[in-house]
């Protein structure tokens, strides 16, 4: 019984469907955020796992990425909280189904 | 062995603490069981050899984004809010759906046959920085890309910045108007 | 030797006309018209110069004519045609009287249209004519004959409705260009015929003889021989419409409603005319096509016939002349369809002059009355007017044939060829022609006698301002009456004189002798014929001055001039004939307008409104939830994943 | 240069519009009125110089298709008079739009520019996907004209227009799509080579998606629901160009791009023919009833195109120029008489023909240039509609009497309803009182008496327009052409050619001005010449009209020795190099 890259993926791949739900499935747009967080951790597992399968040098592109999403996720997190401030000045509301002021 | 017994313990972490993300009611509880996860998922990180990887996802993600996340729930404290139930006929519906895809996807990803390379190398700070850093014209360039997330992360900062001046503008408004 | 090039005939007249038309046009915004002696010194001078060309070119003219190409017109695969002139006996003969009647009636109309607002209008219409019929009798082949042929149909129709404020007079003119291009349709479709025989060559008239001597030389005549019996049918249509014969003929009474010197160029003299000059010009083709002639020849009796019984019906005295018209040109086509074509064209020519002169002086009649156009309201105007009675017994002298007038010559020359024509259908017809002469005689009579003799029977205040025409309108009147009975000298049979024929031989001479090669033609004395003739002249005259004089003619009272008998009241079936079939295709209007339309219309709709309410029931998808639409999409991944994963493509 | 500037300028100047002012439409109106005779003087200019081509530009390459789409225009006789029809009529409605648009001239300048480049584009491209592009970009600007300087009803007519023609042209994405999948690029012949390759139903599914397209735009019987609403709601001026250039693009279709990719696909073509047939009496009867008088225009401009579509299927000889006369001659006499009845309309204030009435007295030049384009609407001799006609009919005539009866029966149909028209608009008295709008202006008259004018000498002398056709062979007898010859015909000898080279020679002539019928007969011939048992050869040459292909062998090599130089010399190299 040896570690199996497998594993790795099931992982994350649960933790991918933990994340979806999150994001989705609750109302509150701090959820919604922290759901969105959670699945990009996910795919940072997945791809340091993919990089792990892969021989010498490649393995260590496989490692890069996850560095870059961080990055993009540090900046996605910090516009969306700004927004969620103000949408929230604004409404007095965390739920996301009271925004509904684009249905036409 | 002993690797999968702690891969083990690591993963049963992390989706015990994602399922307390999905399960709190306080948005607070949610924060923390998720920093929960991301540091066990680091621990993952370094037990399969990205000891740098691993690092930065606490210090990153689990320092700085979650205390960003911490901080503004905790500014916005009407952020609890008692009367939005936790799950409703949506969840009903995403729930399954959701699971049925992530069945359907681990279903197709158990045919393909995954092994470790022996060879791989440990991602330590010296070869992730080679790489990431090699500024040869016969390099992959990933330099150019760091340069373009520096740059990301300037917009970034200046879109927030600009989202909080407008509603710090308009409370400045409002006191002026109430001095006069 | 040079001659002067032809071109310079049509020239003259397109000169005036441009000129004419950009006075008129130019003048329209001003209070007062253009200066009328101007524009009458212009609108004579162009035809007249056009004559004299003619008269200058006809002297000099070589036995074999004069030929001119004078550009390349369609020049595509399969077809070619060329501009060109043709200048021989028959043509010389039209243009002669083409022009020189067109510059008298033109030299008529400035006294006749004195006033009137259209003035210089008018004559560039005129011009306008004169040039396509020159166009029609100089073109050297068929499709430059048609340019003349729809041409002169485009300028009857605006003379026709040359009073447009008047929406009958339009309606007329509707109707006389409508049943020409019916005809006009058959010649197109007749030369096209032609050019699937034997090649856009053929059109040219040389061309036709030389492809006709052709396939007498290869032995083909059976092979083509139906072909060209279509192709001769379709023109012949054509030369129907144009030329009032049974069946296209509805639209020449109903011509009159134009100003009388138009009836008189347009509807009398030239114009009608120029189906019997097709006939001739296309002699050789014709003489070919034994049951086409035999067609040609029964159409041309019944219409004569007809229309002299329809003659003697009306009481408008521009419609008696216009039947008279219609039965002369079954005269015509009579003779045409017994290969005599000289004699055709000959009666052409002189029929012109009496024709001519009968139209200017039942105009000067109208002029004087103001505009009253009834007999029952004239009578003794022989007392008041009495240049314009003379004028007019002179030209009624010549129609009626009697011995010595143009007529008598033409007439008899006509009726002699068709009996000796054949075996059966030579006396037939013969017959049936010598009656129409006595009709001829009777229904005239009545015209001359209804207007000039007796009382007259208008207002009293009308009577007062009866005054004869002034000198401009008499003097061409007084050279036509000379015309009426002179111009039989031509061609007097009975004392010897056959210039005319001699003159006209080349053209028309091969059709004849073909004709008279395959046909047994027998001789029988001519004096027999025109005793008989001068019989039928006198006894027609003797029964009209029997039956009228006397007869009390019941004066119509009430103020109207509109002239009676318009549309189908004295046309007996024809127009009826051609109200069915203008039912008929308004009949299919309508289905397609109420109908067809609207069943597309409904499929139309049906389809819109499918893809409306689809679009409907889709956007009620459209939630107002964003996590649902999430939702949504999610399962849908997850399906379309499902299917793909079991229907085993993942492998 | 001049192809660019035709298609590209357009749309230029339609931005250097946008820059006027919109207050003062005196400035925008002098302004646009020059560069609409700019572009007039070009497409003159274009007609004077001949066939030309541009170099072929790569523009953009359509994933999973096989080559790149080409930015390449090329003129040919066709399409040259067309781009004179769509730049001259263009003027004109820039002219006669000055009363009417008031204030809002500038837009409508906007949207007749980019029309105008539309147009052109579409009669000028080579390749099929950038006519394609060209062929629906038409129709937003002239939608959006009619919805925004319409009549009552512009909404219902532009949304009707732009879904109508759209979906019209949908199936034939479809069809270019799929063709592109398997053929070499967009040019003409390695489409018709394509095509070859296919199974028989699926070359006929394709044809008549193409034919759907085309046939919508013409529009042909039972797909004109929409050219009555639309003619008669939008501005006339605009009407005078739908109806004079950009309904030419269903005709020009089926000349320029139905006919040679699908030589062979030809059991549909009678069909055709006797649709077109109905589609001018339909039309025809049609107008005889309409009350509206622009709608009797359109009726019976739908009369003349079924006429004119008639003429290409019946696949004569004499179709190419026969129907080209004809579409020059309706273009004109169709634009003028839509603008002329925009003046009536601007004068009476209706559009009611029962109404009107009564003009030749109020208005004399009026009446006389309405009666005069009525005439020359109605085919007579002298007239350029004649020599179109006359030609067209002598092309259905080839096929038997019956088409040609119908067609006579057409022209009398014609002239009922052109005199009932004229009667109502100008003669008679006015059937009820009504305030004169602005009469006609000096320069209206003076641009319609033009174009009564063009249709005169074109009646007169037809050559003007005929001989666009084979302008080349005049300019190619000065080339010495005899070692051309030597070096094309060597090789040709030696080796089988290639579909690439075929298709090489194929842009090379198109490039140098050959229309397609003269293209494909040639190619087919080189072809059948060499033996080369590749597709698509030997039944079209049975099918193809056997005039068309009894062009001798000689006839190859002078075609082949006009080929440009350099284009030959690559094709020589190639040669060798195979060997």
């Amino acid at each position: 019984m040896e570690l199996q890259a497998m594993y790795i993926q099931i992982l994350a791949l649960v933790i991918f469907a933990i994340g979806i739900i999150v994001a989705i499935s609750r109302r509150n747009l701090f959820f919604v955020l922290m759901g969105v967080e959670l699945a990009l951790n996910a795919v940072n597992l997945s791809f340091v796992g993919f990089a792990k399968t892969l021989p010498a040098e490649a393995s260590v592109t496989g490692q890069i990425v996850p560095l870059f999403s961080i990055a993009v996720a540090a900046a996605e997190a910090c516009v969306g909280f700004a927004m969620v401030i103000m949408i929230f000045r604004n409404k007095e509301s965390v739920d996301a189904d009271s925004y509904s002021d684009m249905k036409g | 062995m002993l690797a999968l017994v702690y891969f083990i313990i690591l993963g049963v972490i992390a989706v015990g603490a994602a399922l307390c993300v999905l399960l709190s009611r306080h948005p607070l509880y949610g924060a923390l069981s998720l920093i929960v996860s991301m540091v066990s998922l680091a621990g993952i990180y370094g037990l399969v050899g990205s000891p740098f990887l691993g690092v930065v996802q606490v210090m990153v993600y689990a320092g700085a984004i979650m205390m960003l996340v911490t901080f503004v729930i905790m500014v916005l404290n009407g952020a609890k809010d008692k009367r939005t139930p936790m799950f409703d006929g949506v969840s009903l519906f995403i729930i399954p759906a959701v699971i049925v895809l992530a069945a359907m996807v681990g279903f197709a990803l158990m045919r393909a046959t995954l092994t470790f390379d022996t060879a791989t190398v440990a991602g330590s700070v010296k070869v992730t920085s080679e790489a990431l850093f090699n500024m040869a014209a016969t390099g992959p360039g990933y330099f150019l890309l760091f340069e373009v997330i520096g740059v990301l992360l300037l917009s970034a900062m200046v879109a927030a910045i600009f989202l909080a001046k407008r509603h710090l503008g308009s409370v400045i408004t409002d006191n002026t108007e109430e001095k006069h | 030797m040079t001659y002067l090039p032809l071109w310079f005939i049509p020239l003259f007249p397109l000169i005036g006309t441009i000129l004419l038309g950009t006075i008129a046009v130019v003048s329209s915004g001003a209070k007062k018209g253009p200066s009328e002696g101007l524009v009458g010194t212009l609108a004579v001078l162009f035809p007249a110069l056009s004559f004299a060309v003619v008269a200058i070119l006809a002297c000099t003219m070589p036995e074999a004519g004069i030929r001119e190409t004078l550009c390349n017109w369609i020049d595509i695969p399969l077809f070619r045609a060329d501009i060109g002139f043709l200048f021989d006996g028959l043509s010389r003969i039209m243009l002669l009287f083409v022009t020189g009647i067109g510059s008298l009636i033109a030299m008529y109309s400035i006294g006749y249209m004195h006033g009137d607002r259209g003035f210089a209008r008018f004559f560039a219409y005129i011009n306008l004519f004169l040039f396509s019929m020159i166009v029609l009798v100089l073109a050297d082949s068929l499709l430059l004959t048609f340019l003349g042929w729809e041409g002169v149909g485009l300028c009857s129709y605006l003379l026709i409705g040359f009073w447009n404020q008047d929406i009958k007079n339009c309606k007329a003119a509707n109707k006389a260009f409508i049943v020409n291009r019916v005809g006009d349709v058959g010649f197109l479709l007749g030369m096209l015929t032609l050019v699937t025989i034997g090649g856009s060559s053929i059109l040219n008239y040389d061309g036709l003889a030389a492809f006709i001597k052709m396939i007498f030389g290869a032995d083909m005549v059976s092979e083509v021989v139906i072909p060209l019996s279509l192709a001769g049918i379709l023109i012949f249509i054509g030369c129907t419409g144009k030329s009032a014969q049974i069946p296209l003929l509805t639209w020449l009474p109903d011509a009159m409603a134009g100003p009388t010197p138009v009836s008189a160029l347009i509807h009398a003299a030239t114009m009608v005319t120029s189906g019997v000059y097709l006939l001739a010009r296309l002699g050789l083709m014709f003489s070919m096509l034994d049951y086409v002639l035999l067609a040609i020849t029964f159409v041309g009796m019944f219409t004569a016939l007809w229309a002299a019984i329809a003659g003697l019906l009306q009481n408008d005295i521009k419609k008696v002349l216009a039947y008279s018209t219609i039965s002369q040109l079954g005269y015509m086509f009579m003779a045409a369809g017994v290969c005599a074509f000289d004699a055709s064209i000959f009666h052409v020519f002189t029929h012109a002059f009496f024709k001519a002169a009968l139209f200017l002086g039942a105009g000067a009649v109208i002029h004087s009355l103001a505009g009253e156009q009834d007999m029952r309201r004239m009578g003794g105007m022989i007392n008041k007017t009495p240049v314009t009675a003379c004028v007019m017994i002179f030209a009624f002298l010549a129609i009626v044939g009697f011995p010595g007038f143009a007529g008598f010559w033409s007439k008899d020359l006509i009726l002699e060829r068709i009996f000796v024509s054949g075996p059966i259908v030579g006396p037939l017809v013969y017959v049936v022609g010598l009656a129409t002469a006595v009709i001829t005689a009777v229904y005239m009579g009545r015209l001359i006698i209804m207007t000039f003799f007796g009382k007259y029977r208008g207002s009293k205040e009308s009577e007062e301002h009866i005054h004869e025409a002034p000198a401009v309108m008499l003097i061409p009147m007084v050279i036509l009456a000379f015309g009426a009975i002179f111009s039989g000298y031509l061609w007097a049979d009975s004392i010897g004189i056959t210039f005319f024929r001699d003159s006209m031989a080349s053209v028309v001479g091969p059709a004849q002798a073909l004709y008279a090669s395959t046909n047994a033609v027998s001789h029988v004395n001519p004096v027999i014929f025109a005793a008989l003739g001068t019989v039928a002249a006198l006894a027609g005259m003797f029964i009209a001055w029997k039956v009228f004089i006397r007869a009390r003619i019941i004066g119509v009272k009430g103020a109207s001039t509109v002239p009676e008998g318009s549309a189908a009241s004295w046309t007996f079936l024809w127009d009826y004939i051609h109200c069915a079939f203008i039912a008929g295709v308004n009949i299919l209007a309508w289905f397609c307008d109420v109908v067809v339309e609207k069943v597309l219309q409904a499929i139309q709709w049906t389809l819109a409104a499918i893809v409306e309410i689809l679009g409907d029931g889709a956007s009620v998808l459209q939630v107002r939830k964003v996590r649902l639409q999430l939702a949504f999409s999610i399962a849908g991944v997850a399906l379309l994943v499902m299917l793909v994963v079991f229907s085993g493509g993942l492998v | 240069m001049l192809l660019h500037l035709l298609v590209i300028a357009p749309f230029v100047a339609a931005i250097l519009m946008v820059l006027n002012s919109r207050e003062d439409s005196s400035a925008s109106s002098r302004m646009a009125i020059l560069m609409g005779a700019a572009f007039t003087a070009m497409s003159v200019a274009l007609i004077v110089t001949g066939n030309q081509a541009t170099t072929p530009m790569e523009w953009f390459h359509i994933p999973g298709t096989r080559g790149p789409v080409y930015y390449y225009l090329y003129a040919h006789g066709l399409g040259t008079w067309m781009v004179f029809l769509s730049c001259g009529l263009s003027l004109v409605a820039l002219i006669s739009a000055r009363c009417t648009t008031g204030k809002d001239y500038r837009n409508f300048a906007i949207g007749i520019f980019a029309l105008m480049g539309a147009m052109n584009g579409t009669f000028l491209a080579a390749d099929a996907v950038l006519f394609f592009f060209f062929f629906e970009a038409m129709v937003i600007p002239a939608a959006i004209l009619i919805a925004g300087f319409g009549g009552e009803k512009r909404t219902t007519a532009a949304m009707t227009f732009a879904i109508y023609t759209l979906v019209g042209s949908a199936p034939m994405m479809v069809a270019l799509w799929y063709l592109l999948t398997i053929a070499d690029n967009f040019l003409l012949l390695s489409m018709a080579v394509a095509i070859q390759s296919l199974p028989p139903y699926q070359q006929d599914l394709v044809l008549l998606s193409f034919l759907l397209a085309f046939v919508v735009k013409t529009p042909i019987f039972p797909f004109h629901g929409w050219q009555a609403i639309t003619y008669s709601e939008a501005p006339a001026p605009l009407s005078a160009i739908l109806t004079g250039a950009m309904s030419k693009a269903g005709v020009f279709g089926f000349i320029a791009w139905v006919l040679p990719i699908f030589p062979m696909n030809l059991n549909y073509i009678s069909g055709l023919m006797w649709l077109g047939l109905l589609t001018a009496v339909y039309g025809a009867l049609m107008a005889l009833r309409a009350t509206d008088g622009k709608r009797l225009l359109a009726y019976s401009s739908m009369s003349h195109l079924g006429f004119a579509v008639a003429g290409v299927f019946s696949l004569s000889e004499a179709m190419l120029p026969a129907v080209l006369v004809l579409l020059v001659a309706h273009g004109i006499s169709a634009g003028v008489q839509y603008f002329l009845m925009g003046v009536a309309e601007r004068m009476t204030g209706t559009r009611n023909i029962t109404e009107m009435g009564g003009l030749s007295g109020k208005n004399p030049v009026f009446s006389f240039l309405f009666g005069t384009a009525g005439v020359m609407a109605l085919a007579v001799p002298g007239t350029a509609g004649f020599v179109g006609e006359f030609t067209v009919l002598l092309s259905l005539w080839d096929l038997g009497p019956l088409p040609a009866l119908v067609g006579g029966f057409c022209l009398i149909l014609s002239a009922t309803y052109v005199l009932r028209f004229i009667q109502k608009v100008i003669f008679g008295m006015p059937a009820r009182e009504y305030q004169e709008g602005t009469r006609t202006t000096a320069l209206e008259g003076v641009s319609f008496g033009t174009m009564l004018a063009l249709l005169l000498a074109f009646g007169l002398h037809p050559a003007f327009v005929t001989n666009s056709l084979h302008l080349f062979d005049e300019v190619a007898t000065e080339e010495t052409a005899t070692e051309l010859v030597e070096e094309v015909a060597e090789p040709a000898e030696e080796h089988l050619m290639t579909a690439e080279e075929l298709r090489e020679l194929d842009s090379t002539l198109a490039a140098s001005g050959f229309s397609e019928e003269e293209r494909k007969a040639l190619l087919t011939q080189i072809q059948s010449i060499e033996k080369v048992d590749s597709v698509e050869v030997q039944d079209s040459t049975e099918v193809q009209d056997s005039a068309v292909v009894q062009e001798p062998a000689v006839e190859t090599d002078s075609a082949a020795a006009q080929v440009e130089t350099p284009a030959v010399e690559t094709e020589k190299t190639e040669a060798s190099e195979n060997e």
